[in-house]
Order: structure tokens, then sequence, then C-alpha cells
């Protein structure tokens, strides 16, 4: 990890946001929030329950509208873009509520995110065979994620964590800048919270991530930076050391567990 | 795991090896019915038959595919309609100029009614549709060139590229034939294409296409547009063999129709329109001249087929042991 | 000499839509009854009449009509109510070179531009409606006209040709308001014609629309308050339906009336013991029309189109719907109409005494010259 | 006289007054349809056949039972109320797991068949139905002749509407079946009877329909289709005052009545498509509807 | 011992053709807390709705109160006493945040007051006026559970009450367990969040494939260790 550290000599921002807002109805859910997020580092972004955690990711990847601030996106200002734009410019997310194509199989659900970047998206005149050439690529990402053996598996018949993991599968098959995972962990039996994390801090190594995350002892295990977020707003930002001994977080967030 | 994949396995009734070759079989004497029918069986009745079934698999292509439920589909048949009629007779242009004229006209109505109607989802898309096909109903009853309740009325068939001439009930029929083989090759094309790929996802989780980057509205306006082309296509060729156009194309009675057709005959599978709407006309036919109100058997027929086949005659075969180990599937 | 050995009259019409009553399976019946009074047999041939229910769908109809000539040896069809299935029929039979015989659809297109040497228009048509209740009522003193019209071709047609007529007698029309096919409310148009002041409202339009139109012009006041009401097409089994307390005090024009002659009511008696209601002019026009033809075959001595076409042109009709009638080159049957008026409640005696007849229009007047139709067949 | 765009505003007072009325139709079959959507999300095809059945419940109480329209009012929504339960208790419960879809087309072939049914007994043409004795007659307003039947219609219809407000969004029970439509189960896991409340909340939707036919029988003419056609226009109310906003399908049905009338006056080729018009319009500046929660 | 509270014998139950329940015992005594661990898709929540009678689909026999629960309507299994908290919450999007509290009826005297409950969630005090589903996925958590306090049931059913939520709610909310527990009441509780549920409750079983595969006291739970490691990987 320090190894990785070290090269970053000049941290690269990719995504950043200034004076981020939102009101819902006379309540301000996000208020004020700069973020930066750079390249080859693992960002977390913590805080209690309503914090506005959701939130900021629906407003970053456009799903909603800012009420206030801006956006930049690898040097260009996506403040009034439209998500699927968003997406195709290489900010992808993650749900909080696990999401897969329940019906195709493993490999189709990462063809599926495949064939945009290979321009086969449109063609309703070719067969489905012209896809065939995404085979390859889409074998090699599941390989990667461990998910070789169920290829041919329909994902709804996937065990909760290997759909999450099938998730971020699709995800990286777009090849994002940035990856914006919510609560990737959540709901997740044990043994498949340490293959995740490992897995987020190899995808790390090329690209940006933002997640979200309640489970602390992943935060602290592969999160180089940590934001907290509380009634909207950043109270505390630092790596992860440094946060938790915010007492400001302690008893906003952690308790007198962590 | 172990239990889990028992599970997967026993619903998934592996298909028989050789039953890609069965299938092919079963289209090739399909077919082959289809060439030699007009020998035993009326003409314009199996014209009739095939106008609606393409009409139908049009309608499916939207329902079945992309989980759209239309309910003004006619607009889209009666007007292509009126617009070959009108080509063909008013202007004199030749049957498959008028007929792609229909096309186009029906494609250019789906993108207005697209365009409006694809902001919202499932009833509501629904409703939307079938309140601005009432519309259309209203402008056709109105327009000059349709001559409102007459309809317009004896138009020329006309020759075939300038060659065949159409007016010959053989022709025609071979004609209509080959339009709607050609008609459902599109479709059957259009839904195992990259582009149905994307509409099948979109279809699973919307929110999810989003995310990976497609702009969702437009792939469900693309489909829309096919299908109102597709069921223009239909219309167009309707015109001809009936050689009028009249409002009934363009009534919300005629889209609930088509979805009867297809309900009946099974969402989501290449055949289950066509089953669908070969029972729709038959019926139709033969109880006009029986003593019992059609509308009541269709009402019926409607409320048995929602409440116990819900996957239609072909939807519930495919279901069957035989239909698995032939490897069909219908989709959803 | 009939063709294989029985002459076969079908009866296509809209038997479970807005015209069922209009004429429905009771022209069925008429039609029944005519080939019975005929004797059963025409040249020692037996007759059959078969029906069919075309839904107002001009595809269904088509079909019909094709499937009982190409393969059920069916040799005529008649009343085909609604115009476009009356034109789409008649065009395909022509095509097929058979004998079709339009009782109930209104469009003067059958014998106009449309015209063909097979096709016969029986009953009335929307000329004879307009000079019925547009011509005759100017002379009655309702000369300032204000049209309810629906917003289509057949209500453009009969306000057109109303008011033309409403002109031509030094009538007046003193505007017109067009109102969508089918709307059930009538109250906004009703407001709009009675201030206009004109002594007559005209309903250009059919069906459904009419009867509401006629019952809320009486939730309204509009006969109370001295306007009259003059419906284009509306027949006794419209009166029958909305009943006496709403129609009382309007106008309209048939071509037959049951009670207008002692044949008329010996037929429209015994029509009713059939069929329980009495016949309004459609229902006695089929039976004029199957009678006619049967004697047409009977005179021509086979059953053969041209030759029954002929005789059909030629021969003067003389029965129980039309006396002294004559069928024009284009194949419009000219006879005369009447102008009726519907009773009031209390001055009713027997039952469906609905009308007063005000007035007889002769055939010559109240319908177009054959010269004059626009049917390319006359030159 | 006072015009406006060439119209005398006398006559426009009168337009505007007959639009309510209309909207009083509107309002109350909007009403019953939006309350069945948005707890049972069916879409209730069927509803233009309830309102029929409405009608020809109180001719035939009239005719065969000789009860009056003051009884009728009551009872003929209850009888058809009765009817929808009956059809919702052994059918249309069956589909509420299933895609709405399938509510939607089940009652269409509901709607064909009743419709169907009535037109074999008694023709299309219809029957009439005369006003009670107390309401007939007309009141002469200056700038209208106001048959009291009509002013009856919209005092009736808008203390039902404002009841039916009142019950679902304002009580225990409107909690209970807004939650239910959502989560049926869960609901019922928390121990309520939730089965029996949708039954009861397709036949209060269905009842309003029959008590709109009943008001309608002595304007319109008693026929089997007298709610084919109207059922289309009361759907683009509902869409545009949001689907299964209560509120708004009240509103909207008054509003568009007037609306309605108005066109009338001014441009009367356009009256019935003006709500689809408006529809359209509607979904594009704001796709929920003018009262719809969300998109 | 007195006759237990609940009694789940030999459970059996499908989803649709497949067979997830083979056959689990449980048995809570009045006033116990009892935990069921397990790995996802061991049947966890599936054994707590075929207790709710929400699964309807399974055979064997559950008591509860001395009374056979299988043959009971839904509606009543609440009226009985048994109140559930699911795991997808389930907080209507139609109901404010206080009529989703509110709506539950209730089923006995001594549930927890409106005061108490907002005492103890405050966040949901502030948004009681907006939208029961516009709440953040930890608030609807808290609200799920609040409104069954309200309703006076004997016995909670809890399917991962934590998931999702902040370590201080989390710690909040073993608080009100705990005062639950003090109160008499029955809790069943379904858990991933082991150091959760080896805080609050007195009982553990361990679920796999459908069945019950072990259950042990708190006392002994030291002594489990190695087994749970094992089969959980905690
Ligand atoms: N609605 C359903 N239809 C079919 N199978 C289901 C359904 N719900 C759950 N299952 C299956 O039943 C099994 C048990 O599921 P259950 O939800 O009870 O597990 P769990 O122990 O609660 O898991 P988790 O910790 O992930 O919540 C799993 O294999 C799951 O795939
Ligand atoms: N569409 C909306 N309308 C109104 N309020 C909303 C909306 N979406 C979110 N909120 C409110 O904004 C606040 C922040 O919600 P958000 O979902 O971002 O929280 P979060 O930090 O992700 O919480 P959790 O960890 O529980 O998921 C919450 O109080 C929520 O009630
Ligand atoms: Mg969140
Ligand atoms: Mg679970």
């Amino acid at each position: 990890m320090s190894a990785s550290l070290a090269i970053q000599a000049e941290p690269r921002v990719v995504l950043s946001a200034r004076g981020l807002g939102r009101d819902f109805a006379g309540f301000t859910a996000v208020n004020d929030v700069d973020l930066d997020v750079e390249h080859a580092r693992i960002h977390a972004l913590i805080g209690p329950n309503g914090a506005g955690k959701t939130t900021v990711f629906n407003l970053l990847t456009k799903f909603l509208q800012p009420t206030r601030g801006s956006i930049t996106l690898l040097g260009q200002d996506i403040t009034h873009t439209r998500p699927d734009k968003v997406a195709r410019m290489g900010l992808v997310r993650s749900f909080q509520i696990s999401a897969v194509f329940p019906h195709l199989t493993v490999r189709e659900n990462v063809k599926v995110a495949l064939q945009r970047p290979a321009g086969l998206a449109v063609q309703f005149w070719l067969p489905l065979s012209a896809l065939d050439r995404l085979d390859a690529r889409a074998d090699h990402l599941i390989g990667q994620l461990g998910l070789a053996r169920w290829r041919d598996h329909r994902a709804a018949d996937l065990s909760y964590g290997r759909k999450r993991v099938l998730e971020i599968a699709t995800t990286l098959a777009l090849d994002p800048e940035v990856l914006l995972l919510d609560e990737p962990m959540a709901g997740m039996g044990q043994e498949d919270v340490a293959m995740v994390a490992g897995i987020i801090r190899d995808v790390a190594t090329e690209r940006a991530v933002l997640m979200v995350e309640h489970n602390l002892s992943v935060v602290a295990d592969i999160c180089h930076h940590v934001t907290v977020l509380q009634r909207g707003e950043i109270i505390a930002a630092g790596d992860y050391a440094a946060v938790s001994a915010d007492p400001r977080v302690r008893t906003a967030y952690m308790g007198s567990e962590a | 795991m172990a239990a889990k994949s028992e599970t997967v396995a026993s619903d998934h009734v592996a298909a028989h090896p050789r039953a890609g070759q069965v299938r092919l079989l079963l289209v090739a004497i399909a077919l082959a019915g289809l060439l030699v029918a007009p020998m035993f069986l009326y003409p314009i009745f199996l014209m009739k038959l095939l106008a609606f079934a393409l009409f139908a698999s049009a309608f499916n292509l939207l329902l079945g595919y992309t989980g759209l439920l239309s309910f003004g589909h006619a607009t889209f048949f009666g007007g292509a309609a009126y617009f070959t009629a009108h080509a063909v007779k008013v202007w004199g242009w030749s049957p498959e100029a008028g007929i792609l004229l229909g096309v186009a006209g029906a494609a250019v109505l789906g993108l207005v009614m697209g365009a409006i109607a694809i902001r919202r989802q499932g009833i509501y898309f629904a409703m939307i549709t079938l309140a601005l096909s009432q519309m259309f109903f209203f402008f056709c009853l109105q327009a000059p060139f349709t001559h409102g309740e007459d309809g317009i009325q004896s138009v020329p068939r006309g020759h075939l590229f300038g060659l065949i001439d159409l007016n010959r009930p053989m022709n025609m029929y071979y004609f209509v034939l080959a339009v709607f083989v050609i008609g459902l090759l599109i479709i059957r094309r259009f839904v195992n294409s990259p582009f149905g790929m994307i509409l099948k996802s979109i279809r699973e989780n919307e929110q999810r296409a989003i995310s990976l980057g497609y702009s969702v509205q437009r792939y469900k306006l693309g489909a829309f547009v096919m299908s109102a082309a597709l069921a223009g296509l239909a219309g167009g060729v309707k015109a001809l063999i009936f050689q009028f156009a009249t409002l009934t194309d363009v009534t919300w009675q005629m889209s609930g129709e088509v979805i009867l057709m297809t309900l009946l005959g099974g969402i989501g599978t290449l055949l289950g329109p066509i089953v669908g709407a070969g029972l729709v006309v038959t019926l139709q036919n033969y109880l006009a001249t029986s003593d019992v109100p059609v509308t009541i058997i269709t009402g019926v027929v409607f409320m048995v087929c929602v409440l116990l086949f819900r996957r239609g005659l072909v939807g519930e075969f495919f279901a069957t042991k035989i239909g698995k180990k032939l490897g069909f599937r219908a989709e959803s | 000499e009939v063709s294989d050995g029985k002459v076969k009259i079908g009866i296509l019409n809209d038997q479970s839509g807005v015209y069922a009553d209009f004429g429905g399976k009771y022209s069925y019946e008429a039609a029944r009854m005519a080939v019975e009074d005929f004797g059963g047999k025409v040249l020692d041939a037996p007759i059959e009449v078969v029906t069919a229910d075309h839904q107002n769908k001009p595809d269904i109809a088509s079909n019909i009509a094709r499937q009982w000539y190409d393969t059920e040896q069916v040799d005529t069809i008649m009343e085909l109510t609604t115009s476009s299935v009356g034109l789409a029929v008649q065009a395909l039979s022509q095509e097929k070179k058979k004998i079709t015989v339009n009782t109930g659809a209104a469009t003067t297109e059958l014998t106009g531009a449309q015209c063909t040497p097979y096709g016969f228009h029986w009953a009335y048509d929307t000329h004879a409606l307009a000079v019925g209740t547009g011509g005759a009522l100017v002379k009655e003193g309702g000369d300032s006209w204000f049209f309810l019209t629906a917003d289509y071709a057949f209500g453009y047609s009969l306000e057109e040709q109303t008011g033309n007529f409403v002109k031509s007698q030094g009538g007046t029309v003193a505007g017109a308001v067009r109102h969508p096919l089918a709307t059930t409310d009538y109250s906004s148009f009703l407001l709009q014609a009675q201030a206009s002041g004109a002594k007559v409202i005209g309903l250009a339009n059919a069906g459904m629309d009419t009867q509401n139109a006629i019952k809320q012009a009486a939730e309204f006041g509009i006969t109370a308050g001295g306007q009259r009401l003059a419906a284009l097409l509306f027949t006794l089994a419209e009166v029958h339906g909305i009943g006496l307390d709403a129609a009382q005090g309007l106008t309209l024009t048939e071509s037959f009336y049951w009670n207008r002659t002692p044949e008329s009511r010996e037929f429209g008696e015994r029509f009713k013991e059939r069929t329980g209601v009495m016949p309004n002019m459609v229902h006695a026009g089929t039976y004029s029309a199957v009678t006619q033809y049967l004697k047409a075959i009977e005179a021509a001595g086979t059953d053969e189109t041209e030759a029954v076409a002929a005789k059909m042109h030629e021969m003067p009709v003389d029965d129980v719907f039309a006396q002294g009638g004559k069928v024009g080159p284009n194949g419009r049957l000219i006879k005369d109409v009447y102008l009726m008026e519907v009773k009031a409640p209390g001055d009713v005696t027997e039952d469906w005494d609905y009308y007063n007849v005000l007035a007889t229009i002769p055939g010559d007047e109240a319908f177009l010259n054959p010269a004059e139709s626009g049917c390319p067949l006359v030159q | 006289m006072t015009m406006i765009f060439g119209v005398p505003v006398q006559a426009l007072m009168g337009q505007l007054l007959v639009g309510l009325i209309n909207g009083s139709f509107y309002a109350l079959l909007s009403l019953g349809l939006a309350v069945i959507f948005g707890l049972l999300r069916v879409i209730n095809f069927a509803h233009g056949a309830q309102y029929m059945l409405g009608a020809f419940a109180a001719l035939l109480l009239l005719t065969v039972g000789g009860i009056n329209y003051w009884l009728a009012l009551l009872l003929a929504p209850v009888i058809v109320g009765v009817f929808a339960a009956l059809v919702e208790k052994t059918m249309l419960s069956r589909l509420y797991k299933l895609d709405p879809l399938y509510g939607l087309l089940f009652t269409f072939g509901l709607a064909l068949a009743i419709e169907g049914t009535f037109r074999y007994f008694f023709g299309a043409s219809g029957k009439p139905y005369a006003p009670p004795a107390q309401l007939t007659g007309a009141v002469n307003l200056g700038f209208m002749f106001l048959p009291i039947y009509r002013g009856w219609v919209v005092v009736a219809s808008l203390a039902v509407c404002i009841a039916v407000w009142l019950l679902i969004e304002k009580t225990k029970l409107g909690a209970y079946l807004r939650a239910a439509t959502e989560n049926p189960t869960l609901v019922q896991a928390f121990g309520v009877n939730v089965p029996l409340l949708l039954t009861l909340t397709y036949a209060l939707g269905a009842g309003l329909a029959g008590f709109a036919g009943v008001l309608a029988a002595p304007v319109y003419q008693v026929s089997p289709l007298m709610g084919s056609n109207l059922i289309i226009i009361v759907f683009a109310v509902v869409v545009v005052g949001g689907m299964g906003s209560i509120l708004g399908a009240i509103v909207t049905g008054y509003m568009l009545g007037v609306v309605e009338g108005l066109t009338k006056v001014f441009y009367p080729e356009a009256s019935n498509i003006v709500i689809f018009v408006i529809m359209a319009i509607v979904l594009i500046l704001r796709p929920a509807g003018l009262f719809g929660k969300d998109a | 011992m007195s006759a237990p509270l609940l009694n789940v014998r030999d459970l059996h139950a499908w989803y649709g053709e497949s067979h997830v329940l083979h056959g689990v015992n449980l048995t809570v005594a009045e006033g116990e807390m009892i935990c069921i661990l397990g790995r996802n898709g061991m049947g966890k929540t599936t054994t707590l709705r075929s207790i709710m009678g929400i699964l309807r689909k399974r055979s064997g026999r559950i008591e509860f109160a001395g009374r056979d629960m299988t043959a009971v309507a839904l509606h009543q299994t609440a009226r009985a006493g048994l109140g559930f908290v699911p795991e997808e919450r389930g907080i209507f999007a139609s109901l404010s945040v206080e009529e989703n509290l509110m709506l539950p009826p209730k089923v006995a005297e001594g549930g927890m007051s409106v005061e108490e409950i907002y005492d103890l969630f405050p966040n949901l005090k502030e948004r009681r006026n907006s939208q029961g589903t516009k709440l953040s996925g930890g608030e609807q958590q808290m609200l799920a559970m609040a409104r069954i306090l309200r309703t006076g049931a004997r016995c909670l059913l809890l399917d991962e009450p934590t998931e999702g939520l902040a370590p201080v709610i989390i710690q909040a909310i073993g608080e009100v367990l705990q005062k639950l527990k003090g109160r008499g009441m029955t809790v069943v509780l379904v858990e991933q969040n082991f150091r959760f549920a080896a805080k609050v409750a007195d009982r553990f079983y361990l679920m796999d494939h459908g069945r019950m595969t072990a259950e042990f006291p708190v006392a002994e739970l030291p002594a489990q260790m190695d087994m749970l490691h094992r089969e959980l990987g905690v």
C-alpha cells in the first residue's frame, strides 16, 4: 500500500465538487460539500444514517440535480449534464440496493456493459453473434473477479455477495476513471467482505474509487482518505487514523465502539 | 451451493440436442403450409390473418421485448392504412411505394407519440398512448383526406413493381406472404441484435442501464418507432388487401384487439402473436354469422386469458415438457 | 334458370352496435317476411335468407361479403347500414358482379360518384332527408335555422344539403355549431342554438348523438320555449327508444310510416307480431327491396346478375313501401317521402302511433335527378 | 351587452356553469378511478361499464321494482358495489401480485363482456329515465335557463367528492388503504385484514361510478354504451390530475369540464380533443401530472 | 421450565418449487432474546417469514402462546402478539413518517408511547412530516423498528435490524433491545453482525442450509468461538 502511495507523487484530481448542496422541499440534505477524488486512491465517505452520503452520490452521478455548487469530472464541468452522459464520460456507480440484470447470465451482464464502449449498442440489424467478440474481454473480467465458475448462471441465482461482485465487474467493464460504490459490503457475509475488499483494492490501482461504507474495519483497511459527513456537511476529512481520532466524529458516528 | 444448482436445474429442462433442427423443420413445415394454404382456404381470409399476425407481432415487439404496453397501436396500423390508401388511390402511386409511405408515416407518428409517452412507464405509458391515439382518431374523423365515416374506398391494388398484377388473388396472396415473412425476419433480427440486448437489460433494470451509460429513453423510443413502423407495414398491406381504409382501424377498440391477439397467443414469443391473431380473426369471422354477440365472447376470452392462461397458448405450450425439450423459450 | 338451384339473399348489417335498432335483426325478419309473402320459391327454386353482423367494421363486412359470394353462393346482399360498409360492399359486389340493395346507409355517394351498375339504394338518402325536413319545414313556417352538426362528412353533407333547401325555399340559416362525434353533453351547444333565436334547430347527426341532443333539448326547455327541433336522421325505432316525453314536437323525415294507409297498417301489424316492434323505413325498405329483387328474377326468368339488374332498373316498384316508385339508372329508388311530427304523449291513442304526417314530398323532389347525381353511368 | 372575444358575458356565464355540471361527472368518475388505481394499482377499464350499470340499476329499479330516484340513488351504487366486490373477490384479487397491466387487461375484458351483455338484452339505443318530480323544471338565472336537476348534480357530486377525499386522506382507514397499496402482505402482517380492505376499495370505486351513473340517467339516454367513450376521457382527466392523486382527480375533473365547456363556445370542433391536448401539454411540462407526487 | 412462548417444530418451507427450510426446530421462552446466526441465504429470513405466516407454503408446527399458528390467517398473527420487522424495512412511500409510525394497529397494552419513540430516534421526530421513503436507508431501518414498538406486541421478530446502520445507531438499538428485555419482551433476532448479537442475545442458533445446526446459551459463547469462526468467518 505504501508503495502505491509513493508512486503517486503528484495526486491527480479526477472528480471534484465545490460548494455542493441539495434541498428537498425546505430540508437541506447536503450542504456546502467540497470533495476531491484522486486517481489511484480509495476515498471513503462515511457518516451517520441520513447524513446525505447517498444523496452526494446521486448528485455526483447526476441522478439528482444539485441545488447549489458545481461538479467537475476530468476537467469538464458536469453540473448540468445528464446521468447517462456522465456515465459515458467515465463516472460509474453502483447502487446501495444491489443492481444486476437478474435474468441475464453473468457473462451477459458484463457484456451489456461492454457493448457501449465497443460501439455495439444500436445495431438492430446485426445478429447477436456480433457480440461474440466481447466474450474474451468479458471472460477476462469475470475471471479476474473470481466469477468464472458462475459464468453461465443467471444473475438471480447468485448469492448476495456474488451479486455485488458481479455489479462491480459490470462497472469495471466500462473501464471507468472514477468508480462510486454505495455500501458495497452491506448485508454481506464475513467471508465475502474480505474478498470484495480485496477486489476493490486491486481495481483502485488504475482508477479513483469513492465509496460509502459503514463497515469501519474495511474503511480502515483499504481507504486512503476519509470524508465524514453529518447532517449534509463535512465535519472531518483526512486519513482514517486522523478522522477516527476526531471527537466530533466519535460522538456523531462511531460511538464508543470503534 | 449444491442445493442451489439443483433448483437451477429443475426449472431449466435442458433442450434436446437436436432441438434446433426440429425447430427449423417446424418452421419449414409452417412455411410450406402457408405456401399451399390458398389452395384450400379462402385467400382473403388468409391475407387478413397474415396482416393481423404481422400487426400483432409488431405490437409484441414492444410489449414482449421491452415491456411497454401501448394502448394506441391502432394509430400506426390505421394511420398507415390511410396513408397507403391515399397515396395509391389519389396520387396513383405504385403499391410498393404506397406501403413504404404508410410505413414511414407510421414511423413518424410513432416518433411523436413515443416522444411524449416514453417519459412515463407502466400503466401511465399505456394510458398516455391510449389518449394520444384517441386524438389521432378524432383527427382522422375530421381530416378531409380520410373521408370521415365513409373512409377511402375502392383503393386499386395496382401492379407490384409495375409488373405483377395484384388484382389476381394468388399474386396478392404471395405478395402479402412475402411481406409477412420479411416483417417477421426483421422482428426476429431486431430482438436478437445488440440493440435488442440493451432493450432486454433496460427491461430488467432501468436504473442500472442508465448508470452504465445508456440513454434509456432513446432505446425505448427506438423500439417504439420500430414497432410503429412494422404495425404500419401491416396496416398498409391491409389497405391493399381490402382496398379501403376506414376509421375502424384507428379506434381504441382496435388497439385492444391487438393486445388480445398477443395475450391470447403468448406475450414475448415470436409465434404467439401469430397464433393469437389467427384465433381472433377466425373467431370474429365465425361469430359474425352466429347468434352470440361478439363483444361478450371477446370480453370473456380476455378475462379467461388473464386469469388462467397468462402465458397465452404458445407460452403455455413452451412451458410444457415438450416445449422445453424443443428448446422454446418465452421472454419475461 | 336459377344457378345452383337456389336463391340466397344476405342481410348484412349492424346487429350489436348503435344501429342495432335502426336496422339490425329486424331487417333480417323483414327480409324473411318478404320471402314468405313471395311464396318461398322463385322460378321453382327455394329462397334462403342469411344474415351476419358486421359490427360496423368495413373489413369484417367485406370479409363476410366475399365469403358469402365465393363460398356460400349468396346471390345478393342487402341492408348494409352505415356508409363505410355500404360503399365497401357495393364496390366489392361490382367486382364480383353481384347485386346489392342498400336500405340502411344514408350517403348519396352510393348512387353518385361511386355508383355501380348492380348497386341499388332503396329506402332513403341524405338528399331526401334534407329535402323532406329542410324544404318542407320552411313551408310550415320554420324559416330560420340553426344547425347542430356532427363534425364529420356525414354531418356536413346533411347540414349543407338541408341548408341549401332551406335557403332555396326562402328561409335563412342563422348559424351552425359543429359538435364532435359521440359527444355526450349537448347543453353547451343547445344554449348557443337557443341564443341564436332561430325558429328551427336542425340536428345534423345520427344515432346516439341525436338521441342525447333531443333528450337534453327537452331538459333545457327548447321546444317548450317555442323553438322547433328537427332531426335529420331519426326513425320510429329511435323515437320509441327515447320516449315521447323527450321526443314530442320533433320533426323528421321518413319514407315509411306504418299508420299511414290501411296496407301499411296491415304490414306493420304483421311485422310487429313477428318482432315486437313496428317497422321503420329501413325495415319496410328491406322488405320492399327483397320483394323487388325476387320479382325481377321472375321477370327475367333467370338469376343472372345482368338480367336481374336490368329488370330492377326497368320495373316500377309498387308495394306496401313504395307506390309508383321507379328506379333511376344510377340505382336510386325514387318514391315519396314524408315529413312527420312526433305527437305529444297525451295525443297518442294506440301503441307506436307516434307520428302526425305533416307533408308528403313527391319522389322527384325528394331524390336527386339521376342525371345530376354525378353517377358516371348516367350520361 | 359586454362581450368577451365576441361572446356575450352572459352567455359565457351560462357556458361556465354548464361546464361545471359536466365537470361534476368527470370528477365523480375520475375520483372512483383514482381511488381504485391509487389503492389497488388497477386501471379500472370497467369503470365506464360500472357507470352504465349504475344507470341501468336505477332504470330497472324503477321499471321492475317501482323504486323511485331517491332510493335508487342509494341502492344503485350499492348494487354496483356488491357486483364489483364479487368480481374483485373471485377474480381481480388474483391479479394483484402481477404486473398492473394484467389488471388493466382484465377489466378491459370485463367492460366488453358487461357492455356486450347489456347490449344483447337491452339493445344499443337505450332507454329514457325521467328526472324525479321534485327536480323537474328550471330556474331562470338571468344569463341562462338552468334545469334544476343539473344544479342538483353539481351539489351532489361535490358533496360526495369531498366526503371520499376526507375518508382517504384524513382517516386511519385511508392510511391503511394507502399502505396496503404498496405492500399488502406487510400491512396484513401488522394485523389489518387487507383482502377485505381491497375488496371494499374496489366496491367503493365502482360504487362511485354507479352513483355517477344514477345521476346521469335523467340527463343522458340510459344505454349500454354510455360509458364506453366517456371512460377514455376520464382516463385523460386522471392522467392530467396525476395518477393516483385523489385530490388531483377531483380538481382536474371540474377544471377540465369547464375548459371543455369553454372550448365548445370558442372552437367547438376541438371540444373532444381539448382534454387530450391538455394532457399532452401537461405531460410534457409535468410528467407526473398536475397533482402527481413523483415522476 | 414453563411452556415456551414460541415453539417451532419440524418447519419446512418452500418458495414455489424450491424447498428452503428442511425441518427447523426452535423454542423461545417468554422474556428471552434469541439470535439466529448464519451465512447469506441459509434461510434465516425465511424462518421468520414462515413463523409470521407471510410465507404460506410451509409445513410443521408453529405454536405461539399455546396456539397453533399454521392455521391462523395472516392478519390474525399480529393480533396474537407477534411483531415483525422485515429485512427490506417496508416503509410506505405514500405515508408520511408519522403515518408510517402510527400505521400498525395496537394489538395490546404496554407498547411504547410516541414520545418515548421519538426520544429514542430523534431523526424520526425531525423528519416526521416527510414522505416515508425519503428517509435515508438507516432512518428507514429505525422507523421500521419503531413502529412495531408502539403496538404492544409480546414477541418481536427482527430481521437484521442493524444492517446499514451507523455504529452509534447500532449502539442505540442495542440499548433499546436491552430495555425491551427489561420489560419482559421476547425477541427473535436474525443477525449478520455477530459483535452486536453477542452483546444482546441470551441464546444462539446457528442456521445452515435450512436447518438449525447448533444451539447454545451466551455463557458457552467463548467455547463456541472456534466453531463460529469456521462456519461464519467471524
Ligand atoms: N422470494 C424467493 N423466491 C425464491 N427463492 C428465494 C426467495 N427468497 C429467498 N429465496 C432463497 O431461499 C434461500 C434462503 O433465503 P433467506 O432469505 O431466508 O436467507 P437469509 O439467511 O435470510 O440470507 P441473508 O442473510 O442474505 O438475508 C436462499 O437460497 C434464497 O435464494
Ligand atoms: N428525494 C428526497 N426527498 C426528500 N428528502 C430526501 C430525499 N432523498 C434523501 N432525503 C433525505 O436526505 C437525507 C440524506 O439521505 P441519504 O440517503 O443521502 O443518507 P445516507 O447518508 O445515504 O444515509 P444511509 O447511510 O442511512 O444510507 C435523509 O434525511 C433523507 O431523508
Ligand atoms: Mg445511503
Ligand atoms: Mg435474510
